[in-house]
């Protein structure tokens, strides 16, 4: 099965060209073509999932000498190395995944082997026998990976992108009068969709930073193209569709420009590209680093900082996270799968992948978790007071993307995995739901303009709910277990750190600003009386069967699949499914955890410690701490779940009754203003949150706004501006006569003169040191004279010339 | 006598270049640049490269520019020119880059040029006196030994040169008829 | 002989910049033209002043070809410069910027 | 050197096979002209684009069956080594591709269609030929070659005004730039005492030339610095010029926007490579005098830096396509610079057979980014050509809506074009990935950072075409007609051969940019030798 990978990006290519070529002619076919596509990789990726788990269940039943029973250990490391030589062999065998050449054979395939992985070489993409000045040889294989982390993106982007497909293809169309009507862009609607899938499947089973560069760059092409799909509309009152997706594009231009020069620089100084051939060198020790590249070392923090500024780009973080809230201009399928769901979290994987090299560089490790909390933060508190359905929705997800940066930030690279495991869920449950309530309301995206759907749209008010309480973080749905667990890490960091302890307070917040802003929008879209024209709010109901039976899988999953990751120190589950999440992760994202306790802290324990405790307690250098931390994690629960029912509760409480909501949009309405009074209470409340909240939100917005207009669009248009002024200069020189070209040309040459009179004047400079230096020595000297050959008696002849001395010339005739 | 020949020469060829340069008039300047030609080929007879001096009156001040006096007259551009004012900035700045190109090249021969380390026109002399055979035989003996394929190659130019003054100085178009210029906004 | 040698080379410079010069000052096509041919004319001069001086015999062959692409390049060029004589009866080069931007 | 020679028994070391694809180049533009005048206007229409691209196919059969030896021969005129030899079928695939176009061209503007395709024939062999000269003269006579026909294929259309400007411009300023170049010769054959680069790089390696004086008496003549230097600045503007790098391009914008698209399309692709290549073996021999480096590192810095920023820049501003890819060649020219650069520096960084290891391995980055940008160029001209642009940027507003594949075929031109930074799985990605990994290698950091920003400017225009044409309502702009419509002046309807060429660059683009070993390997595999 494994040895399939290759069919996850073929059959979604195959289906966008059939959809691409076809365009036109397929009608209501290409939506199912789609579908179908997505589905067959799903089940593959199931097959993979299941491929690679009992792999790693056998690895792991052979590796445990002896079942640990105690709760408090049970982190055990299932590490390759412990068994015996004949059984790895046995194994390799059996799960023979690893399909290198057997001639030419990968040193650093045991260590794939730790993680279970399969590296599926296709074909040598790039070979380049001897490199420069060294011994090494560039060899980029067009080569897919396979391991625990990869499988966990191809179920969930296989799973969430099935779903989306099916709902587009019932959102991807208008039914008048019972003649449905089809999008006029549907097959290239679906082809860019599969395109997208194609290249997300390229990006996260890419064995090196080539490869995944490839479904990077797809991913962004396909993000553009549908963020500007509906180009010929405007999107807001500044911005047309084809700008929001051209602020996409330069976003993440700009984020790109740090990955490749990342690249550069590990090509530089590591001689590879590949990823297991990075950790390798990187966790192995047996070959000796470059300078620089050690812990701590300046080149691997710079290339670290250089990826953060790719991951910023593609994950919507500060600085470059202006682009997602507009990147909302396209179809709300788009939003769910592309900008919600799936790429996204580029970033964040590539910096999983890359644990053992963050672990290794802990200054950026610490932007990593600055960034990512400065980003929830901003995002969380903007999304405070937005009015635009998907904005708060866009808004809330850079946030959520702000805070699986922050897990990664304290080493808890699992935990951030399974948040953006879970988040895919309910934030495309959030989305489809919102685009379900915004199709029924004829694309009306004010939630001061909805309310009161309940009744009207039950199935969509059933799953918003539902993905609601998930992201709020409320017992027992996904987004609590996935959340607390991120809160819990950054906690345990700070048990060593205190700069983490602000770090989790500033999570908490986060939090309880993600309560109250979902609560908000809940309770304005669904509850209370509505505030949308009578006639909109006639009409609406629930989506087709294909819409609302995805919006009600994606709810109970988003109910469901926190139980993948349940801590024992919250509940006992039975089996062995405490943690069963991070268990399995464990190997690919616990490495470098590992690496740096054992390597740098001379930690000697069995169990893989906590992330979050090796780098925030890196005062501790016993090892202690490492291996018997155990936080208040049930404390720690309980109080975030007080938190996040406290957000909703005062959501509800400030917006509970539907006419209320309507103050602070319609207090100056003299029609309403009977209601209005009647809910003077909130109104007090409204005001006062108008004045603190919504001032300070627009303080705080105005910075952000300020930032997107004066630092990314300054970026933008500042080098715009420079390069407009550049490239005028040059349209005035190219002024059509040929001798302004002529002299151009002459002027280039002069400047090659001139610049050939100062090497030549430097040339003879040091020949006249030279000549100095050796009349010291006078028999050197004449015997200098003698030889005639090799310019020797040339110059100093020339040089004396130059410096105006003429009598050893005189001498010479 | 010999430096005396030669700074007048020197100083002749400089004139009549500068001639070229200065005469408002086409003729004039065409006229000119003949002149600066012969005093080139007097400067070759001065290195003892009399065929080189032959061909280059024969060629140059002899063919090339009749073909140029003859475009001039067939195309009767005997006004004068004077240079339109937006050239006039350009005027400058061409003369200062000239002048430091002119500044450096002769800095550098002046200064690098040095006559002491070759072996000079003596051993030109030599190398004649030992062969035994004319200058004409040599160069002949070059061209179809060791440049023999520049000198086959030439054939092909010429008859490129051939083709494509024919196609473009040609009046009429494929069917003999008179060509017409369209108002084709791009080319093709 | 030898200051010939280097004066050679200056005067090859000096008629190489006087061609310069008049490509870039002269309003006729044609005396641009001409200029151009001055600019290979002093290559010549500096080819032969070289092979002169250091007692080479392809100097001149050198020359020869020169001239020949001169020649060449002479030809094409007057027909070019004929064949925009019949699009604008006129050859001033600075009025020819219809192309440009 | 040559002072030594000549009257002892003169043997020819003629490989007479290697001629045999000159030769046939130079037969078939005879023929041509004797075709054409055998059988009157529509007979030559009808033969004459079989005959010369038989030609043109013919010859790079011949290298392909090897029968150009990979090394010096005839009297050590020619270097044919796989790289000049590869260059070559680059070269000629390109022209192959022109004549492909010309019929349609011919009977549209009522061409001469003889001169044409002799034309043609004749600027393939010039260009073949500088590909693999080894002698300064030889090159010098091959660029003439190939640039009066191309002069003269510029300005063929003698009905249209601008044609003839463009003519015009490209000759006045390609004289300038020539005699630039002969200027330089000379002060190399100055510093050297010989034309042939082989012998060249020998007298650097030892730094003097063995003259024989009168009675014999050998002495050793030093080599001049100064000649070298200014002979390789000199000769340097001459290759910019044909190379279009800042500030030598100024003619290409309008050349490329007056001429006819087929010819524009080779002196876009083909005069490049041609002069590509002679600059590569140029730099080889030069870069042995071991002041080289010192002097030419910064020339070739700056002209590259200058190029890349310069014609990206300018880019950003023009509205007319073919301004656009005047200015994009710029750029892209500066990149392929950053490869003369490294090979610049080489000398000075290791010597023996890593020197040559390095080399070798410039060499092929060079060669791969000139076949990706050469592919690339003809799909985006092809395109153009085909479907009438040509003109304003807003003609193509909409084409996929129109015109599907030929859109979808620019889009991939576009993509490709913008190379590192966007696009992985393509040829264009390829070279620059090459190129830019031996600059790093070589510790040409900043440069290569400078070309990766580059790159990056250079996806706002190259993608701003494909959201013109993907993203744009087919609304008629006021300046010209949409392409791709009836109205377009210039539409022709694609003939079967040009539509597989096309296809056949498209495919190219994707499979060299997934298999770039593919094409590397054919300098060993088909032709003689590795890429040496």
């Amino acid at each position: 099965m494994i040895d399939l990978v290759w069919l996850f990006p073929v059959i979604m290519a195959l289906a966008a060209l059939i959809n691409g070529l076809g365009c036109r002619k397929l009608g209501e076919a290409a939506g199912y073509i789609s579908v179908t596509a997505m589905a067959a990789t799903f089940a593959l990726a199931v097959g993979v999932f299941l491929e690679v788990r009992n792999a790693a269940q056998e690895v792991t039943a052979q590796a445990m000498t002896a079942p640990v029973e105690d709760p408090g250990k049970d982190r055990v490391l299932h590490d390759w190395n412990e068994l015996s030589e004949e059984r790895r062999l046995q194994l390799v065998e059996q799960y023979a995944f690893v399909r290198t050449d057997p001639e030419t054979p990968r040193p650093w395939d045991t260590s794939v082997r730790d993680g279970m992985g399969g590296h599926v070489p296709l074909w040598t993409w790039m070979e380049i026998d001897s490199v420069l000045g060294t011994d090494r040889s560039l060899t980029v294989d067009f080569a897919l990976h396979v391991d625990q982390l990869t499988t966990v993106f191809l179920l969930f982007v296989s799973f969430v992108g099935l779903l989306v497909f099916i709902y587009a293809t019932g959102y991807m169309r208008e039914s008048h009068h019972g003649k449905v009507e089809l999008d006029p862009g549907y097959a290239r609607f679906f082809s860019y969709l599969a395109l997208f899938a194609a290249s997300m499947y390229i990006l996260v089973l890419g064995a090196n930073f080539v490869v995944m560069f490839i479904g990077w760059e797809g991913v962004g092409l396909c993000s553009y193209l549908l963020i500007g799909y509906y180009f010929d509309k405007p999107f807001n009152d500044k911005l047309s569709c084809a700008d929001a997706g051209k602020k996409a594009f330069i976003a993440n231009r700009v984020g790109d420009f740090g990955l490749l020069l990342a690249m550069f620089l590990i090509f530089w100084g590591l001689g590879t590209l590949d990823f297991q051939h990075i950790i390798h060198m990187l966790t192995n020790g047996g070959e000796v680093l470059p300078a620089g590249f050690g812990y701590h070392g300046s080149i691997l923090t710079a290339v670290a900082l250089l990826l953060l500024l790719g991951a910023t780009g593609k994950s919507a973080q500060i600085p470059l996270f202006t682009w997602l809230p507009d990147a909302m201009a396209g179809p709300t399928p788009v939003s769910a799968l592309i900008h919600a769901a799936t790429m996204v979290t580029a970033g964040i994987y590539m910096l999983a992948r890359l644990n053992v090299l963050y672990m290794m560089a802990p200054v950026a490790l610490l932007g990593v978790a600055f960034v990512g909390a400065l980003t929830a933060l901003v995002a969380a508190y903007a999304a405070l007071t937005q009015r635009g359905f998907k904005k708060i929705l866009a808004y809330s997800t850079v946030s959520q993307l702000g805070l699986m940066f922050l897990a990664i930030g304290v080493g808890a690279f699992a935990a951030g995995i399974f948040h953006v495991f879970t988040h895919a869920f309910f934030k495309a449950c959030l989305f489809l739901a919102a685009g379900a309530v915004i199709h029924a309301l004829h694309h009306e995206e004010d939630i001061f303009r909805m309310g009161g759907l309940r009744k009207k749209m039950p199935k969509t008010w059933f799953a918003y709910l539902f993905a609601t309480l998930a992201i709020a973080g409320i017992f027992p749905f996904a987004g609590f277990f996935s959340k607390d667990e991120i809160l819990y890490m950054v906690h345990s960091a700070g048990v060593g750190d205190s700069v983490y302890m602000f770090l989790y307070g500033v999570g908490s917040l986060v939090a309880a600003f993600t309560a109250f802003y979902m609560g908000r929008s809940l309770v304005l879209v669904f509850h209370g009386k509505t505030r949308a024209s009578q006639e909109r709010f006639d009409r609406a109901h629930d989506g087709v069967f294909s819409m609302t039976g995805v919006l009600i899988v994606l709810a109970i999953a988003s109910l469901v699949v926190g139980f993948l990751n349940v801590p024992s120190g919250i509940m006992q589950l039975p089996g062995n499914m405490n943690s069963a999440f991070h268990h399995y992760l464990e190997p690919i994202t616990d490495r470098g955890t590992l690496h740096v306790a054992q390597a740098v802290w001379g930690y000697t324990g069995e169990a893989v410690p906590y992330g979050a405790v090796v780098v925030g307690g890196v005062e501790n250098q016993a090892g202690e701490l490492y291996a018997n931390y155990h936080g208040p994690e049930l404390m720690l629960a309980v109080l975030s779940v007080l938190i996040a029912l406290g957000g909703i509760g005062l959501a509800f409480y400030l917006y509970g009754s539907g006419s209320l909501t309507a103050a602070e949009r319609l207090a100056r309405n003299p029609v309403l203003k009977p209601l209005w009074s009647v809910s003077w209470r909130a109104w007090k409340w409204d005001d006062f949150y108008e004045a603190v909240f919504e001032r300070g939100a627009m303080a705080f917005y105005s910075v952000v706004l300020w930032i997107d207009e004066n630092i990314v669009d300054g970026i933008v248009l500042g080098t715009g501006r420079v390069s407009r002024a550049f490239s005028h200069w040059f349209r005035r020189v190219q002024n059509g006569q040929v001798q302004m070209y002529g002299l151009m040309m002459f002027a280039g040459v002069c400047i090659f003169l001139v610049y050939l009179a100062i090497a030549l004047i430097t040339f003879l400079g040091q020949a006249a040191e030279e000549e100095q230096a050796g009349v010291s020595a006078p028999e050197a000297a004449h015997s200098h004279v003698e030889v005639t050959h090799h310019g020797a008696a040339e110059l100093p002849v020339l040089a004396d010339r130059v410096t105006g001395n003429t009598e050893r010339e005189q001498d010479a005739r | 006598m010999f430096l005396l020949i030669y700074s007048t020469l020197f100083a002749l060829t400089v004139v009549f270049a500068l001639g070229v340069l200065v005469f408002r008039n086409t003729v004039k300047s065409a006229i000119s640049l003949v002149f600066t030609m012969l005093c080139i080929a007097a400067n070759y007879l001065l290195m003892r490269q009399e065929f080189v001096a032959f061909i280059q009156v024969i060629v140059y001040a002899g063919a090339i520019m009749v073909v140029f006096l003859f475009v001039i007259m067939l195309l009767n551009l005997r006004e004068p020119e004077s240079p339109a004012w937006y050239l006039r900035g350009m005027r400058y700045w061409g003369g200062a880059l000239a002048f430091l190109f002119f500044f450096v090249l002769a800095w550098g021969i002046q200064v690098f040029s040095v006559a002491d380390l070759t072996p000079g026109a003596a051993a030109l002399e030599e190398l004649r006196r030992e062969s035994g055979q004319a200058e004409v035989t040599q160069l002949a003996t070059l061209m179809v030994t060791r440049y023999i394929v520049p000198f086959l190659l030439t054939s092909v130019l010429l008859l490129v040169a051939v083709i494509g003054a024919i196609v473009m100085a040609r009046r009429k178009d494929e069917d003999g008829r008179d060509i017409t210029f369209d108002e084709d906004e791009e080319g093709a | 002989m030898e200051p010939v040698f280097q004066a050679n080379l200056i005067l090859s410079t000096l008629l190489f910049t006087i061609g310069v010069l008049g490509v870039m000052w002269k309003r006729n096509a044609i005396s641009l033209f001409m200029s151009v041919e001055l600019m290979l004319n002093a290559a010549n001069l500096a080819f032969v002043t070289f092979a002169f001086q250091l007692g080479l015999l392809s100097g001149g062959i050198l020359v020869l070809f020169i001239m020949t692409v001169a020649a060449a390049e002479a030809g094409v060029g007057l027909a070019i410069f004929i064949a925009l004589f019949r699009v604008h009866r006129h050859i001033r080069v600075d009025e020819q910027d219809m192309l440009r931007g | 050197m040559d002072s030594s020679l000549p009257v002892q028994a003169y043997v020819p070391e003629i490989h007479p096979t290697g001629l045999i694809p000159f030769l046939l180049l130079l037969l078939g533009g005879i023929a041509c002209l004797v075709v054409d005048a055998a059988t009157g206007k529509e007979g030559s229409r009808r033969y004459l684009p079989w005959i010369a691209g038989g030609t043109l196919l013919a010859s790079i059969t011949c290298f392909f069956l090897r029968l150009v030896p990979g090394e010096v021969f005839l009297e050590d005129t020619f270097r044919a080594d796989a790289f000049g030899q590869l260059a070559s079928i680059i070269i000629l695939a390109s022209t192959f591709v022109m004549t492909t176009m010309g019929p349609s061209l011919v009977r549209r503007r009522n061409l001469p269609s003889g001169e044409f395709y002799t034309l043609i024939l004749f600027a393939s062999l010039g260009m073949t030929l500088l590909a693999i000269s080894n002698e300064l003269l030889t090159a010098f006579i091959s660029l003439e070659v190939f640039a009066l026909s191309l002069y003269v294929l510029v300005g063929i259309d003698r009905r249209s005004r601008k044609a003839a400007e463009a003519c015009f411009k490209y000759f006045v300023l390609g004289a300038f730039a020539s005699a630039f170049l002969v200027f330089g010769i000379a002060f190399l054959y100055g510093a050297a005492h010989t034309t042939f680069l082989t012998e060249m790089a020998e007298v650097f390696r030892q730094g003097y030339v063995e003259s024989v004086g009168p009675e014999g008496a050998v002495t050793e003549i030093p080599v001049n610095t100064m000649y070298v230097f200014v002979g390789f600045a000199f000769m340097f503007v001459g290759i910019c010029f044909k190379l279009s790098l800042a500030p030598f391009h100024m003619w290409a914008p309008d050349v490329y926007q007056g001429g006819n698209m087929p010819a524009v399309m080779v002196v876009a692709t083909a005069s490049k490579v041609a002069a590509f290549a002679f600059l590569v073996h140029l730099v080889e021999a030069l870069s042995y005098w071991q002041g080289f480096a010192s002097g030419a590192v910064y020339i070739v810095t700056a002209v590259a830096v200058v190029s890349m920023l310069w014609g990206n820049l300018a880019a950003l501003v023009q509205t007319n396509f073919r301004r656009m890819m005047a200015f994009s060649s710029v750029a892209h020219s500066g990149y392929m610079t950053v490869g003369i650069l490294v090979l610049v520096a080489l000398p000075g960084l290791m010597s023996g057979a890593e020197l040559e290891a390095g080399q070798l391995l410039i060499r092929q980055a060079v060669i791969l980014y000139m076949a990706g940008y050469t592919v690339m160029n003809i799909l985006a001209f092809g395109v153009a050509y085909y479907i009438g642009g040509g003109g304003h940027m807003a003609a193509y507003r909409g084409l996929v809506y129109r015109r599907p594949l030929p859109a979808a075929g620019m889009a991939i031109a576009m993509f490709s074009l913008v190379g590192i930074g966007f696009t992985p799985p393509t040829i264009g990605f390829m070279g620059k990935f090459y190129i830019f990994k031996e600059a790093v290698q070589v510790g040409f950091v900043g440069i290569a950072v400078i070309a990766l920003l580059a790159s990056v400017i250079s996806a706002f225009y190259y993608l701003n075409l494909v959201v013109t044409m993907f993203m744009r309502a087919e609304t008629k702009p006021a300046e010209a007609p949409l392409a791709g419509t009836p109205e377009a002046p210039v539409q022709v309807g694609g003939e079967l051969l040009a539509r597989v060429v096309l296809v056949t660059a498209c495919v190219l683009i994707f499979v060299f940019g997934i298999f770039p070993q593919l094409f590397i390997g054919l300098g060993e595999t088909l032709v003689n030798g590795a890429v040496r």
